[in-house]
């Protein structure tokens, strides 16, 4: 019988300080065994347990994207217990990853349509590997839109990576900062709502937005989508809970019938006007 | 701890201000010699949690 | 459905040869306390049939309440260290004794969570598969039993292999499943019963469901909005005196959520799980230090929500509850699992008024 | 009992009627035998609820922790004592208390007579000092004084220590009682012996934390076998772990404990949980000579440092 619980080994091949509070650290990882890179096959928008022996295991939203081969990547925020141990690991060390889990964006749906993605803060890492994928299969999305915040220049996420999109033509980039006193930045300055308010394009029957950050983003941003007339099932979050099990067993992660891991972490803020808030 | 079974004698206490380096060395001798003659541990032993 | 009949010597001399080539887990009384457990009952040794119900349910036969899942080493020298391994054990084929309807029932509502179409819980279902449940048929239910309206009862055969029925001088058994079949040869019962015993054991069954004097009505939680209950005032006044222990969920024969811990000790360790309980803060405590259900409020609501709303619409198959009693008789302030489910079910009828 | 029933309703009603308090803490008829549900009540309307009788046993004070409203509370003589140790530990405002407090004549204990009786019970009935069990067996008479609740049977504070009004006269506390019989048969028994007392005590414990939550002192934000970092303690129901939490549990109650007996009211498999907070009771006793909860105005021993405090153990 197959083990769902167990992971798959894997070694840390590189590991990347993103923000200038050094409390995000990208990770990425190669599997022990090749053979296991196949099995895993996921979706943007997907989790997987990363599982240190001794420590524990974290649920963390799969920053790589399925059209990069060779690696997976994590941006892990420094909490709790397997956090913390994990920032103090080191490039070669060994440990497990066990996934994909969870359901994804949309992305059949969300095909022939426009797509806005709006991100805060450090969850912007499933919207990373969802921007990678869409953009290696541009001809399928119509137009994309990302606004993407954070407090400052320096805990922005894939600073790199943001700066290459900005330069191309086939996607709309609206980064933002809370605040900054640097001179030499480029972009907006505002909170995401705010920014969202001013850049986002029109809700159509097709443009779908995709919502992720801390809750008080969310809370803010919601009346502005609701101004720009989107409509509930088009406006897609993507939810955290303390989990264990990951694959819908344990208990921990329930919202009303719904299991955050299992039959989520995608929801439909319309699926969620009928939860409970208990997220 | 010995009301509940540990052996007498496992527990000590004791009080050394950081000055008195001469108690600190006469108590550690002591315990390590009362602990060494009650020989090994027989109960409060942590191995291998006994789990299904 | 084949009923056989064994006499009291014929059961004892039975179990002693199922005792040779099975692990047989039967209620025992333990030696200081008032209550029946089920234990492993060793070479010789009898399971003690006098008893309503035992203090703890069965289920830890099959969901251990601490089960290791994984080994590793942390010892670099070990060219697998850092790497979780399988436990190689498979269980050891055993049955259960004497286990009340109820709780056999219990089984089948809590195999739907772990046996899913997408992941098999292989810990849970190893045991389960390994396992053959010997019933024994209820003839004195509590006072507080309510199986009867909960989708069990007293003669329920749900999850079993065999039912024994108490009769004059030893016993009617209906052997219900293969496993039944093959248990029943092993232990050398071997006689049938009469062409009349069916019917025995169904006159009996009425009088024991006749006996049921507590219920509950759950007909009209399917109809009703999740938000609709959730949002009740009376969840306060229902998780007052809730003190937040896990008694209610460590003693339920079908509450089966837990946590996954590592434990180390030197250069090795295990992950294991223990159960774990709704009723903690910590159950789900955000790393943040947000916790979605902070207050009692929202943990008390989540257990019965679950028992008596998400499972049922989740499922289909009734609510997550046996109607055991064990919650009734054994919180330690009294919180009635009963009364609850008479609060969420009621319809609202609008009194009339007349002018 | 009815009298104190009917006295805890007329001062709750009068409270809730005068807006003295927010709410009133009382008990509520059970539904099964011998148990009562902690309530409350905010709707002078609703006092018919209260009750009260020897099935009374959980502490309430354990329900004003943290609490700001102006609330009433039925308090028996260790409710008292526990409320007077929230108060010295700032965990609630007296200003905020109205205490009814109820001279007690003792809890009787729902496992003794359930054992006693042996067959299941239907219903149980008190007619002043006798109880009367009726159930599948035949009905039986006993005295209160013989299926008391063990801590009931020793106490020595059963009037409340502290209260704005009562329920009824005072009762006679009882005198030249024996409180540490147990503990001295403990602590008479060589030390496998000792081990292998506590090791029959916990074998059933399922960790479920009843008795730690039942308590009034137990309020801590997060208990340390919640905390994961540093985990002090496993979490499996390996052996050496639930010890762990029993005994670290009781040091914490140390010179706090009034010996209400909730712990071992509650615990859902019968573990005579006082027998690790009895001997720091004891011990506090003996060597402080320290009773908790009698005056919200004396720091507690093992708050304050005195030069004459005792230091033999120190070496």
């Amino acid at each position: 019988m197959h083990n769902p619980y167990l992971p798959y080994p894997v070694r840390i091949s590189d590991i990347i300080t993103e923000t200038e509070d050094r409390n995000l650290k990208t990770f990425e990882y190669v599997f022990i065994n090749p053979e296991d890179e196949e099995k895993f096959d996921y979706q943007p928008g997907q989790f997987a347990e990363l599982s240190i022996a001794g420590k524990g295991e974290i649920p963390i939203g799969i920053a790589s994207s399925p059209v990069e081969k060779g690696f997976l990547k994590f941006t892990v925020n420094k909490v709790g217990l397997v956090s913390t141990h994990l920032h103090n690991m080191k490039v070669g060390d060994v440990m497990g990853v066990r996934g994909p889990l969870g359901n994804w964006y949309p992305w059949d749906k969300m095909e022939g349509k426009n797509v806005v993605i709006i991100g805060g803060g450090f969850a912007f890492t499933t919207l990373r590997s969802s921007i990678v994928y869409m953009l290696a299969n541009r001809e399928k999305f119509k137009e994309i839109h990302v606004i993407y915040g954070a407090r400052t220049p320096g805990m922005l996420l894939y600073v790199d990576e943001l700066k290459e999109w900005e330069k191309r033509d086939d996607i709309h980039m609206h980064i933002t900062v809370d605040a900054t006193d640097d001179p030499d930045w480029k972009y907006n300055t505002g909170f995401v709502p705010t920014i969202t308010d001013q850049k986002a394009p029109p809700a159509t029957t097709d443009t779908y937005a995709i919502v992720c950050g801390p809750p008080i983003m969310i809370k803010f941003t919601q009346p502005v989508l609701d101004k720009l007339k989107y409509k509930h099932d088009h406006i897609i979050m993507s939810l955290e809970n303390r989990m264990k099990c990951g694959i819908g067993i344990c208990g921990h992660c329930n919202i009303g019938r719904h299991l955050v891991c299992k039959d989520g972490p995608v929801f439909t803020l319309d699926q969620l006007n009928k939860m409970p808030k208990e997220y | 701890m010995e009301h509940m079974g540990i052996e007498p004698g496992r527990l000590q206490f004791s009080w050394i201000s950081s000055a008195e380096s001469t108690k600190f060395v006469k108590v550690v001798k002591e315990v390590t010699e009362t602990i060494k003659s009650l020989g090994p541990r027989k109960h409060f032993i942590k191995t291998e949690a006994k789990v299904a | 459905m084949k009923v056989l009949k064994i006499t009291k010597e014929d059961l004892a001399k039975g179990l002693d040869t199922l005792n040779k080539s099975f692990r047989l887990i039967g209620p025992v009384k333990d030696k200081d306390e008032e209550f029946h457990n089920f234990e492993e009952l060793g070479q010789g040794e009898l399971p003690d049939f006098n008893f309503r119900n035992t203090r703890l349910s069965p289920k830890s036969i099959v969901y251990p309440q601490s089960e290791k899942m994984f080994e590793y080493t942390l010892d670099s020298n070990d060219p697998e260290h850092d790497i979780l391994i399988e436990v190689k054990k498979e269980p050891s084929p055993q049955v259960v004794v004497g286990i009340r309807p109820c709780d056999a029932k219990a089984f089948s509502l809590v195999k739907l969570n772990f046996d899913t179409p997408e992941y098999k819980d292989p810990y849970w279902l190893r045991r389960f598969e390994a396992t053959t449940l010997l019933g024994l048929a209820c003839h004195n239910p509590c006072s507080s039993c309510f199986c009867a309206s909960a989708g069990s009862g007293p003669f329920n055969t749900e999850s079993l292999d065999m039912l024994l029925v108490e009769e004059q001088g030893g016993y009617l058994a209906q052997v219900l499943t293969k496993k039944g079949e093959e248990l029943a040869h092993t232990a050398g019962w071997t006689d049938e019963a009469g062409s009349d015993a069916q019917k025995q054991i169904d006159t009996m069954k009425e009088a024991a469901e006749k006996r049921i004097k507590s219920q509950i009505s759950t007909d009209n939680l399917k109809n009703k909005l999740d938000m609709e209950i959730y949002e009740e005032p009376y969840w306060e006044d229902v998780s007052f005196s809730c003190i937040n222990c896990g008694t209610c969920t460590y003693l339920c024969p079908t509450c089966w959520c837990f946590d996954v811990q590592d434990e180390t000790c030197g250069n090795c360790g295990i992950r294991m799980r223990n159960w774990d309980s709704c009723m903690y803060p910590l159950f789900s405590l955000h790393g943040s230090g947000h916790n979605p259900r902070g207050e009692k409020l929202h943990r008390v609501r989540q257990r019965f929500m679950h028992k008596l709303k998400y499972y049922v619409d989740k499922y289909d198959s009734g609510i997550q509850c046996v109607g055991c009693g064990r919650c009734v008789n054994h919180c330690p302030v009294n919180i009635d699992i009963r009364r609850v489910c008479e609060l969420m079910n009621r319809s609202e009828v609008c009194p009339v008024t007349t002018e | 009992m009815l009298e104190y029933t009917e006295k805890i309703r007329e001062i709750s009603q009068k409270l809730l009627k005068d807006s003295k308090v927010d709410m009133v803490i009382g008990f509520r008829k059970g539904t099964v035998p011998m148990m009562n549900e902690p309530t409350f009540i905010r709707n002078a309307n609703e006092v018919g609820q209260l009750i009260w009788d020897s099935n009374c046993g959980i502490n309430l004070a354990n329900y004003l922790t943290g609490r700001k409203e102006k609330i009433g509370i039925v308090a028996k003589g260790c409710d008292s004592r526990n409320i007077v140790v929230h108060l010295v530990e700032n965990k609630v405002n007296r200003d905020n208390l109205h205490i009814i407090g109820v001279p007690c004549k003792g809890m009787i204990d729902r496992r003794k007579i359930g054992v006693i009786y042996g067959e299941e019970i239907l219903n149980v009935v008190e007619d002043g000092e006798k109880i009367v069990v009726e159930g599948d067996g035949d009905e039986k008479v006993y005295d209160k004084k013989d299926v008391l609740q063990e801590n009931c049977a020793i106490c020595i504070h059963r009037n409340p220590v502290i209260y704005d009004e009562l329920v009824a006269d005072l009762v006679e506390e009882q005198k030249d009682v024996d409180r540490y019989e147990d503990v001295r048969k403990i602590e008479s028994m060589p030390p496998d012996e000792k081990w292998a007392y506590f090791e029959g005590l916990l074998k059933n414990c399922i960790r479920c934390y009843a008795c730690r939550n039942a308590c009034p002192l137990c309020y801590c934000p997060t208990c340390f076998v919640d905390e994961s970092r540093p985990q002090w303690v496993g979490k499996s129901i390996d052996p050496v772990d639930t010890r762990t939490f029993h005994f670290l549990r009781a040091y914490h109650c140390a010179g706090r404990c009034t010996d209400c007996g909730a712990c071992e009211r509650v615990c859902p498999v019968g573990i005579n949980v006082r027998a690790f907070t009895k001997k720091l009771e004891k011990d506090v006793k003996e060597l402080y000579d320290w009773e908790i909860g009698l005056d919200p105005n004396v720091r507690p021993p093992l708050d304050v440092y005195k030069t004459q405090d005792p230091e033999d153990f120190i070496k």
